[in-house]
């Protein structure tokens, strides 16, 4: 049995390997879709997210997600302490196995920590290229803080939601569309990049500086989602992690080709960004339901996230005019939320469509409005937006007095945009 | 027949390109140039060394046209180009000898 | 045993993982060795090879490469069914290890079906900058579907090459060869980029736009190399899966000074591009002995194949004609071929030098004439190569109206290539 | 207990393909810190290093590192010899899982390989831009051949620090500050950039030419570094691996928060370059550390170490006129010692702070004097340096006639610096 | 002395660059410019929305010649680099005052 | 006045500002040419292909000023930016008929 304990251990911990990759999918998708004058910015903002993420979730995150005791409060909103050191270690092994147990207590710190944030990372995309650095840092780090595990702790931390039996496997909902509703509150208090909306109703499209680094990105993320998705087995158990394993591919695959036909009937040509985007929106639609899908149910989850990626990123971008620079609302968001209802309607189990609803839905309404107030906060106090020049400028030199391509060269002159 | 040579902003560009058309001027030749004048660059910081970007990123405008269009040009492209802050660049009018049209060998104001 | 089941499962997981960061060392790498203006094509085709490999295999390509029966057509050419969801489960994983079985159903298709997605992906490079995508990914559908698993079925499925005891361990011949003579006949009907072949005869250098992409491409493939041949093991048997790790490192290695000492001989430089490849041959090399051989004997294969590299690449580069802008068929063609010999001369064991020249020699040639034939009726049909005026201005342009590394800065301007 | 060996061996090799990762780390960050016209020389190195370092570690520098016997002499300079292949293999895993053995011959081998070409990796970012390719290439070969082995078999391998009760557990001192200060010696021999110092006294700035891709190096780091630590338990015992990934994660991140509030503290601006270099420095500050220290102790090891990172590379750069474009010194270097120390300090063990220091200092002094040698007598012999010509167009087209990103495209032209 | 500054198509450099070199012109300087004119550039889509990438690549070869070689090197540039279609590019001569070669000094004809 | 082009080694660039600047000459614009000339570019290799990169990076140096000035200013560019190695470069004058500053439409001598 101490070997049992070991491999699930060891999974866990290879999985949080997995999950940590995913920060950099993030930093590289969001660079590549952002403009050359805000990708020091961007890269500066994941480095510190993934930072402050994991250290608030150690200081306050993990005991309010995962309380101790189950009084009513704490059933409602946990409590507030750090990691307690002394729960990480496990005395015997096989005893521990025996009873069910499957990982350290180091071990669910760590990969509960690098899902912390992940979800606030997904916010820093759609916020890209004229957020103030400091005051993002600051909502990032109460999002993880509060926001985040509150809701986690209603789901996986034997909250309201776990008690009403609502199945979010690895969190289509409790991750990704919380991150998602999130970023749409942000967006919405931030307004759209200076000249997106044009006076005569048109939309400027603001390309990506680097489709190789979108691209690496999203293989990056779907590397990282057999972590995220074959973690939450939170065992090493053979048939249930190799069947995750593929059903999140399938609905990857599925989530391309999906994107593929929808993007080719809207606009007549292989839209890269698009397919890129349908990946992702197939794995986080899968997200929920990946232990309890056959293969084909996860091809058509996938193939329907992908179909609404094209259709849900155009509707924010042009009749919405929400602007999403890497379209986390609809990749996190939407299909967060589709994801969490196609366990009510192909999950293999005693799923109720209702509960997946209303589950899908108090998670995005509590995401938002708590974003929009903490958000909104910031905003009076402090400010949210930087100013129009330095967002003519860029962030980069703005912010950070760099260029992220130097021009430099030996000294011999060094280019300013504007 | 002249050559325009306008340095402007690369933020006022459209504007300058929509302005023109407005008169029908809407061929020219665009190059990215650096401009050092009274309006300085960013000062930057690489690992604790600060230094200045001296220069600063600018559109040069060619534009080839008959003498008598000149003055109509140069007007819009003042009112178009202009922001009243240092650094809103200058506009040179060079005399020219010949112009050819490589198409058809077209030469002068026909080639224009 | 549970325990045992369960580490072994793992492992091939894990190995499948890796296995898949392979597609965006390949992602990376093509487009590093392919000009500017056909980055985000190249880009496409990879993400598009995964997600149709992967449903493809599913559908069609698994149970043809392991007919479950062994009738005499079965043998030859399998036959045509999607993957057997109800396989994929383990009843009892003690059982199970005690019967000598490693992984449950589900491991063995992802495992094998991120191969199948790889061995297209070999063909996508040598195609790159004037095939037409459609075309191209309709012969990839049929290469999953068919060609790649009748291949497999040989060796690894109970066909006539496994009855031979033809030793390929993880794929020198069944995966790169059949990928790299696939590639051969794909780049025959193409014909080279325009502008190659001069008309006094000399070769145009036509340099790929990043060496950083390209590097971190040969880096990544390495990476997944551990899964490759390390999941081959098809457990995590501890001597088996170390073995295989220190002779494909060693390989790995030794390719890479194989082809600095040949590239320094011939170009008098230090060819990076060259080194990088002869990675990517020490690798293909190995694969095929990687479990019989010495660590000597696995340095001395890899440097061969680092020797081959240049001399290979230039042989078709300019004495052949035969344009393959990153080299796949003397990385994956000529390198499988030899890795596959290796075994016959350096293999410990009972492996005859002539049964491998066979194998290797008729997955080559049928790889080769029905990539030649499928490619064939679809150039027939529709026309493979994109128009001159596209070639010109780029695939990117051309087939997806978008650029790789866009010029647009808020607006201001874009610029097209002629 | 066949299991229990299994999945023990199997986390070291697990660890091995992350540390392997740690190459693609360091090329891309190097890659990134380095101007435009130095990239390919300096991925060429990456390559080539890697592929030297794992065999000149199996050719030599195993043996040498972990002598199998302990004679007087072996105990204090080893002896040559290649890596014994029949010891690779374990007859019995039970048997050998019994006796307390972890893992196979193999497994020992390919982890130590990796670790050793690492440390050789550190010395090339330090004199990127200048140094000649051959002479570099010998000396880390005559590194990886003979210091690190040297050094490693004195903490590790027996040696007299092992005697001391030294602790360095997965080698901030043997491993960082080896390379840290062989790094140094390095520099001094070869002197600054040209135009790095101006008459006038001042530092002229040097920007790297990609951030993206220093980012991204930094990522893989810490992403190879849940190997590098986590592999060092050499065996995947669930409580010590977990342990010490959540230490070696929370010091990386706290590394970040201290190089943000230090450099902004220093020069006013959020310096991405400095909280990249902050989390590399908070990962070597722990790694001697990391299994015996709490949480609290390892974000103050981090946090300490960001502080210092941009108060040493300042030092360094400004003051000392030691000219190092990516802080290797700086992080592996002063760090490395600092990790050391900490362990005297916060470590929860009998440690002495005055052994740790020994230690520390001893490896130093050894690692610096031995590359002054070794790289002294190269530059008597055959130079180090590039011509001042070379290195104003740049190691790319002086050394490999190639440029990192061609601007060729279709033949029409091509641009030379000069 | 003139200054010949002629905007061509990327795709016929390589020609008027070997039909210059058959009459001796060996020397020029280039730069990459965007032109704006008849011919319009490609339609880019990105996320849905379109747009023109309203400027085309070109490059722009300046050769600074004595008078006589002008119409020599016009009639080469217009033969080679001519496709035929609206894209083609323009020419133009322009009067230069002076021309200096830096390394010794040596003015006008001479520093050619 | 006058509007002179320097083209100029890079690595002599520091040079020449800083000698200009003594004249109290700082205001110019600069660009990026590709120079092709007596000197001759690198040799190229790309995986056994050899080429040369004919062309060889250089620097646009354009400084409108009144006709007084020319001769100061190529003297200097000629001192501070002479290495004697051939590829130093041209110093063209050209007349120019008009400058005006965008920011404020003031023309000629008091625009510059
Ligand atoms: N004497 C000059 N010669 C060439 N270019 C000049 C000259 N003076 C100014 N410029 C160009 O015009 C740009 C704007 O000039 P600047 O002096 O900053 O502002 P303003 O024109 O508003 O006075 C400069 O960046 C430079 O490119
Ligand atoms: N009036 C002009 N001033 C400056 N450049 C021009 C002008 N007209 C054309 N050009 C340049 O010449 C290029 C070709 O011109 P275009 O009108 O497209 O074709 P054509 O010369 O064949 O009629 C344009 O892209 C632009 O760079
Ligand atoms: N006739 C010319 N027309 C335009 N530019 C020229 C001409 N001759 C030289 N140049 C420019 O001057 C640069 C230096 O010229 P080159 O002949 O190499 O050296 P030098 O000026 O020392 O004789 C060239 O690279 C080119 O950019």
């Amino acid at each position: 049995m101490e070997a049992v304990f070991t491999v699930n251990n060891l999974w866990i911990l290879v999985a949080t390997v997995l999950v940590f990759v995913m920060h950099l999918g993030f930093a590289m998708l969001e660079a590549g879709f952002v403009q050359r004058k805000n990708v020091v910015n961007i890269l500066f903002k994941n480095a510190m997210i993934i930072s402050i993420g994991l250290l608030t979730y150690y200081l306050v995150g993990f005991q309010l997600m995962y309380p101790s005791d189950d009084g009513l409060i704490a059933n409602i909103l946990g409590y507030f302490a750090p990691f307690d050191w002394s729960n990480g270690i496990v005395d015997n092994y096989a005893a521990a196995a025996e009873a069910g147990s499957a990982y350290t207590g180091y071990s669910e710190f760590i990969f509960q920590g690098m899902f912390a944030a992940t979800c606030a990372t997904i916010v820093s995309g759609a916020v890209a290229e004229r957020i103030k650095l400091v005051p993002f840092l600051v909502f990032a780090t109460l999002f993880v803080a509060f926001i985040y595990p509150i809701i986690g702790m209603w789901g996986w931390g034997g909250g309201w939601l776990a008690d009403l039996k609502f199945k979010d496997f690895a969190g289509s909902s409790l991750v990704h569309a919380a991150g998602g509703f999130a970023a749409l509150a942000a967006v919405l208090l931030l307004g759209p990049r200076r000249g997106k909306y044009r006076s005569d109703g048109g939309t400027t499209a603001m390309p990506g500086h680097s489709m190789p680094l979108a691209a690496m990105g999203v293989f990056l993320l779907w590397f990282g989602w057999f972590g995220f998705n074959g973690g939450s087995v939170l065992s090493a158990d053979p048939n249930a992690v190799s069947l995750v394993f593929v059903t999140t591919s399938l609905a990857a695959a599925a989530g391309a080709i999906g994107a593929f036909v929808m993007s080719y009937m809207l606009f007549k040509t292989y839209d890269l960004s698009m397919v890129l985007n349908g990946i992702l929106g197939g794995l986080v639609g899968i997200t929920a339901a990946a232990d309890v899908v056959s293969g084909n149910a996860a091809i058509l989850i996938g193939f329907i996230a992908g179909l609404i990626i094209p259709l849900s990123i155009v509707a924010f971008d042009k009749y919405l005019k929400i602007d999403d620079p890497v379209g986390a609302t609809s990749v996190h968001g939407v299909c967060g939320v589709w994801g969490t209802l196609a366990v009510g309607i192909f999950g293999q189990g005693d799923f109720s469509f209702g509960t997946q609803l209303l589950g899908t839905l108090a998670v995005g309404a509590f995401a938002f409005t708590s974003s929009l107030a903490i958000m909104g906060i910031i905003k009076v106090l402090v400010g949210i937006r930087v100013s129009e020049s330095e967002e003519i400028k860029g962030l980069d030199v703005g912010e950070h007095d760099m260029h992220a391509y130097s021009l430099k060269e030996d000294g011999v002159f060094q280019l300013t945009v504007e | 027949m002249k050559k325009i040579e306008a340095i402007i902003r690369l933020s006022r560009f459209e504007a300058i390109r929509e302005a023109l058309a407005e008169i029908d001027v809407r061929f020219f030749t665009l190059s990215e140039v650096k401009g050092f004048g009274l309006q300085r660059g960013e000062t930057l910081t690489y690992r604790g060394s600060v230094y200045d970007a001296d220069y600063i990123a600018r559109l040069q405008l060619d534009i080839l046209c008959p003498n008598d269009k000149v003055k109509a040009i140069v007007d819009i492209i003042i009112s178009a180009g202009r922001t009243g802050n240092v650094g809103d660049g200058k506009i040179t009018v060079i005399d020219v000898d010949q112009v050819v049209r490589i198409r058809n060998g077209e030469a002068d104001e026909s080639a224009l």
